[in-house]
């Protein structure tokens, strides 16, 4: 399986979900598309659709009726998907972690890949996490191929 | 028509000789500013485990564990790097003058893993020498009899701990009664024996 | 008449924030509006009675991200205002740095969107490279690039050092000229004053029945701002003035909200300039039980706190009301008869911040065709090319 | 321009039964507890006579009583008018201020659905913020809030 990973994160093309954020951390996604931080020298744009997405990156603390949407989202998505999440309220809902509207964190609705956590995660902090998953799913492919 | 022309050509010209203005960041370490508040970290010897940051920190990203009953009586502290908002409260709170934890540099910080995205540093604990119980921190009592001096002479659990930091104290003097009497009273006890010994009249 | 529901949302690429429009349309008209947001509640004001005063004001903040100093600064004046206490001048000058700041790289943001909304991509990669330098000064001022930990009932956490300030005054004039390069690219462009003229009227009478806020309403010619009318911070102690226009269309709240940034430019400058030596926190330890009002002016408009302390150290009661829950309303009165095309922009008009509002209504499940959010995006990009392609300049 | 207290006097004798209590707390703050009766006569003096601009409403629970605050700011006088209005807790009903002007509209279906009050003569009261998964008359503001949803995870770590 993670050959095919392995060939779709030479350009991962990525699609931002935000189940109930402060919008800073979209924002710091969106930062990155910009000319100082540019991912798409990577290869990176934001896919339209979740159907093109080989990377889906999951902001926002997690309220009832986003987390509905993001688990259709999760089985929408073509399988050797990436899960990214962005922000202290993607790994654990950080300061939201009491209220009422906000359940479970995220990993007990999908399963995440990589953390990359920071109220907002800095743009390079966004770009480094991604590079280590490209680097670890290469590894996997070298040692068992 | 043309004089535009002209001045996109002078543009395109500027442009051209100016440098790139996308960061090269992969291939290049980034520095942020010096004022940049990254992720705390604890620092184990200035730290004296009074709980401070944990009461103050309004993610609850830091929490402790006392372990009582195997091996040296320890109190863990956790910081959870998955929790952590960055705010500094918990260094501008530090009753150590802010050194026992401390926001560094750091930015990058992600991981696979969820379960082990904590950090901790273990403080030994005092227990009371009547019934066991958690007082506090060795290093917390000995904080508190630096901080008010003389003072700290009117209760035996201050200038005990205290003498033992300048281990002036030899062990077997404090072992020989254990009966809640009187005698008890020059011991390091918690509260509730404390107030036992000093009202019995045994 | 084929009726037809067009969703916008809640997932398409450009707007970050999850909101579903419903637009019932015939046609090409727009017949009828429902919003349905309320995919961003996150319960804030139960989680603020958990918090003490102090701790509160770190999930307050985390109310919207990029109006990360408006609701501290109305929360921190409800505070005082329970006891009514005031702020050292140093603090006074910092929050009004701190808040002006935001406000640039806000309007700066809204402007790259709305750039995108009309098919100006260059025009929305320029400006947010423009703000990355606004963004550089206020994690050089206060630590982090949004979310600047920086207020405290009874003042300031954390002080400017001097020697920071001539690096940041440097960083805002070499803003100046890239801004004047801007906005001789916005307002005299010929393509936009033909689709951005006209479309989206809010009248003054709309306006002050749904109790507009902040830029939307101070292009229909409501002079309100709350910084003239209850000055606060060092906002009277700074000579700026207000920006209003008459029409209400569209392209005025973009010329608003552009030459409001040079007007924050102008504070910040006199405010580092000048800033008096001296305390910066009151240290205040208890809060006397009472009520307290707070209001500030946000980027969006006037967010608006109401603390109620019962003497304990944890707040009572904590009412949060955001510009947008104000301005979102008028949305109806804007989008109503106006083409598909233009809906996305005068929806967006407002500058709307889904987190702050967190509002929902549940619509009529009907109508048969359906194209999602990104085609009505390209619907509206298709438009200007087809403006350009007439005045001949394609 | 009318000046600050004419308009203050002026209100009061013109309501002088239905006003309960007038705290003047500082120039720029002004509490007026009143009947639950009269609340849209006085609002509508309020905002269409003094040109005042509605703000909020809060609804605050008291655990003796439910307290509601209309808060009207009057930029010219910068003055901000806060109306008090206590429901008993059990069934508090009010009238709508929908009529008066619609920017009440979506403060009062929020306040029905997480504070439980409903407004008599509103035109859709319906739930505006919670999903539909939340149980029927749970209020989450109010201070008996208990957590119903029981494999909601709360500690840290997990």
């Amino acid at each position: 399986m993670s050959i095919r990973l392995n060939a779709l994160l030479k350009s991962p093309w990525v699609f931002h979900v935000s189940t109930g954020s402060c919008n800073n951390c979209d924002i710091e996604v969106l930062d990155c598309l910009t000319p100082r931080f540019d991912i798409e020298r990577f290869g990176m744009v934001l896919a339209p659709s979740i159907k093109h997405a080989d990377v889906l990156l999951v902001t926002g603390s997690g309220n009832r009726k986003s987390m509905e949407r993001v688990k259709k989202l999760y089985e929408q998505a073509p399988k050797p998907i990436v899960v990214v999440a962005i922000g202290e309220c993607a790994c654990s809902r950080g300061i939201f972690i009491h209220s009422y509207n906000c359940p479970v964190p995220l990993d007990k609705v999908i399963p995440v890949d990589v953390y990359i956590p920071g109220c907002p995660p800095k743009p390079e902090a966004i770009i480094a996490g991604v590079v280590k998953l490209i680097q670890k799913v290469k590894e996997k492919t070298k040692n068992n191929a | 028509m043309k004089l535009p022309k002209i001045r996109e050509l002078l543009e395109a010209i500027k442009s051209l000789l100016t440098k790139p203005y996308t960061s090269k960041f992969p291939y290049v370490p980034h520095e942020p500013y010096p004022s940049f508040r990254g992720q705390p970290k604890f620092n184990p010897d200035k730290c004296v485990g009074c709980l401070a940051c944990e009461q103050v920190c309004p993610a609850e990203a830091i929490s402790h564990r006392d372990i009582v009953d195997d091996g040296i009586p320890r109190r863990i502290m956790i910081h959870y790097t998955d929790t952590c908002i960055f705010c500094g409260s918990c260094e501008a709170n530090c009753i150590a003058d802010n050194e026992g934890i401390k926001l560094t540099k750091e930015w990058e910080l992600s991981f696979f893993d969820r379960s082990q995205a904590y950090e901790t540093i273990e403080k030994e604990l005092q227990l009371c020498e009547i019934c066991g119980v958690v007082i506090a921190c060795k290093d917390h009592l000995k904080w508190i009899a630096e901080k008010i001096g003389e003072l700290s002479f009117s209760s035996p659990t201050l200038y005990q701990s205290y003498l033992k930091g300048l281990n002036i104290i030899d062990e077997n003097i404090l072992k020989a009664y254990k009966d809640k009497g009187r005698s008890d009273r020059i011991k390091i006890l918690c509260a509730r024996c404390r107030r036992e010994t000093t009202l019995t009249t045994k | 008449m084929a009726l037809s529901r067009v969703p916008i949302g809640p997932y398409h690429p450009l707007q970050e924030e999850p909101e579903y429009f419903n637009l019932i349309t015939d046609g090409e008209k727009v017949l009828d509006i429902e919003v349905n947001v309320g995919y961003n509640h996150r319960g804030i004001e139960k989680l603020s009675e958990r918090k003490s005063f102090d701790q509160a004001t770190f999930v307050i903040e985390r109310i919207c991200g990029i109006c990360s100093t408006s609701h501290p600064f109305a929360y921190t004046r409800a505070v005082e205002d329970v006891f009514p206490v005031e702020v050292p001048e140093r603090a006074k000058y910092i929050r009004t740095v701190i808040a002006e700041g935001e406000r640039i790289h806000s309007h700066l943001l809204w402007l790259g969107l709305a750039g995108h909304f009309l098919g100006y991509n260059t025009l929305y990669m320029w400006v947010w490279k423009l703000r990355e330098e606004i963004l550089d000064v206020m994690e050089i001022l206060s630590g982090n690039r949004n979310n600047y930990a920086m207020f405290k009932p009874g003042g300031i956490r954390r002080d400017i050092n001097p020697d920071d300030i001539p690096l940041v005054l440097k960083k805002i004039d070499s803003i100046v000229p890239t801004l004047d390069r801007l906005r001789k690219a916005i307002i005299d462009d010929p393509v936009l004053h033909k689709r951005l003229k006209g479309i989206g009227i809010l009248t003054k009478e709309d306006a002050l029945d749904y109790c507009a806020v902040g830029p939307t309403a101070r292009a229909s010619g409501v002079e309100k701002d709350v910084r003239k009318d209850d000055p606060y911070g060092a906002y009277d102690r700074v000579d700026w003035d207000m920006i209003v226009t008459y029409k209400g269309d569209v392209f005025e709240k973009v010329v608003v909200r552009v030459l409001e940034m040079y007007e924050s430019i102008k504070i910040i400058k006199q405010c580092l300039k000048n800033l008096p030596p001296g305390e910066i926190d009151l240290k205040l330890k208890d809060i006397p039980p009472g009520e307290g009002i707070g209001t500030h002016e946000a980027p969006r408009g006037e967010t608006f706190h109401y603390v109620r302390s019962d003497g304990t150290n944890r707040p009572a009661r904590h009412k949060v009301r955001a510009p947008t829950y104000m301005n979102l309303p008028t949305c109806e009165a804007t989008v109503i008869g106006e083409s598909i095309a233009d809906a996305t922009i005068i929806l967006a008009s407002i500058d709307p911040c889904y987190c702050c509002t967190e509002r929902l209504t549940v619509f009529s499940p009907e109508g048969n065709k359906l194209y999602n959010g990104n085609d009505l995006i390209k619907l509206s990009q298709q438009k200007t090319d087809k403006i350009k392609k007439e005045m001949g300049l394609k | 321009m009318p000046d600050r207290n004419e308009i203050l006097n002026e209100l009061k004798n013109r309501y002088k039964d239905e006003i309960v209590s007038f705290y003047d707390k500082s120039p720029r703050r002004v509490y007026i507890e009143i009947k639950s009766e009269s609340i849209v006569n006085i609002a509508s003096y309020i905002f269409k006579e003094l040109k005042a601009r509605f703000n909020v409403a809060s609804a605050v629970d008291a655990r003796s009583h439910i307290e509601i605050l209309y808060h009207f700011t009057l930029e010219y006088l910068d003055l901000l008018i806060s109306l008090r209005v206590k429901l008993d807790r059990e069934n508090p009903t009010i009238k709508s201020l929908t009529s008066v002007f619609k920017g009440s509209n979506w403060i009062e279906r929020e306040m029905y659905e997480l504070m439980g009050i409903n407004f008599e003569g509103h035109p859709n009261l319906k739930r505006l913020l919670l999903s539909d998964k939340w149980p029927e008359g749970v209020y989450p503001l109010r201070c008996d809030y208990k957590e119903w949803d029981n494999n909601a995870i709360r500690d840290r770590g997990v």
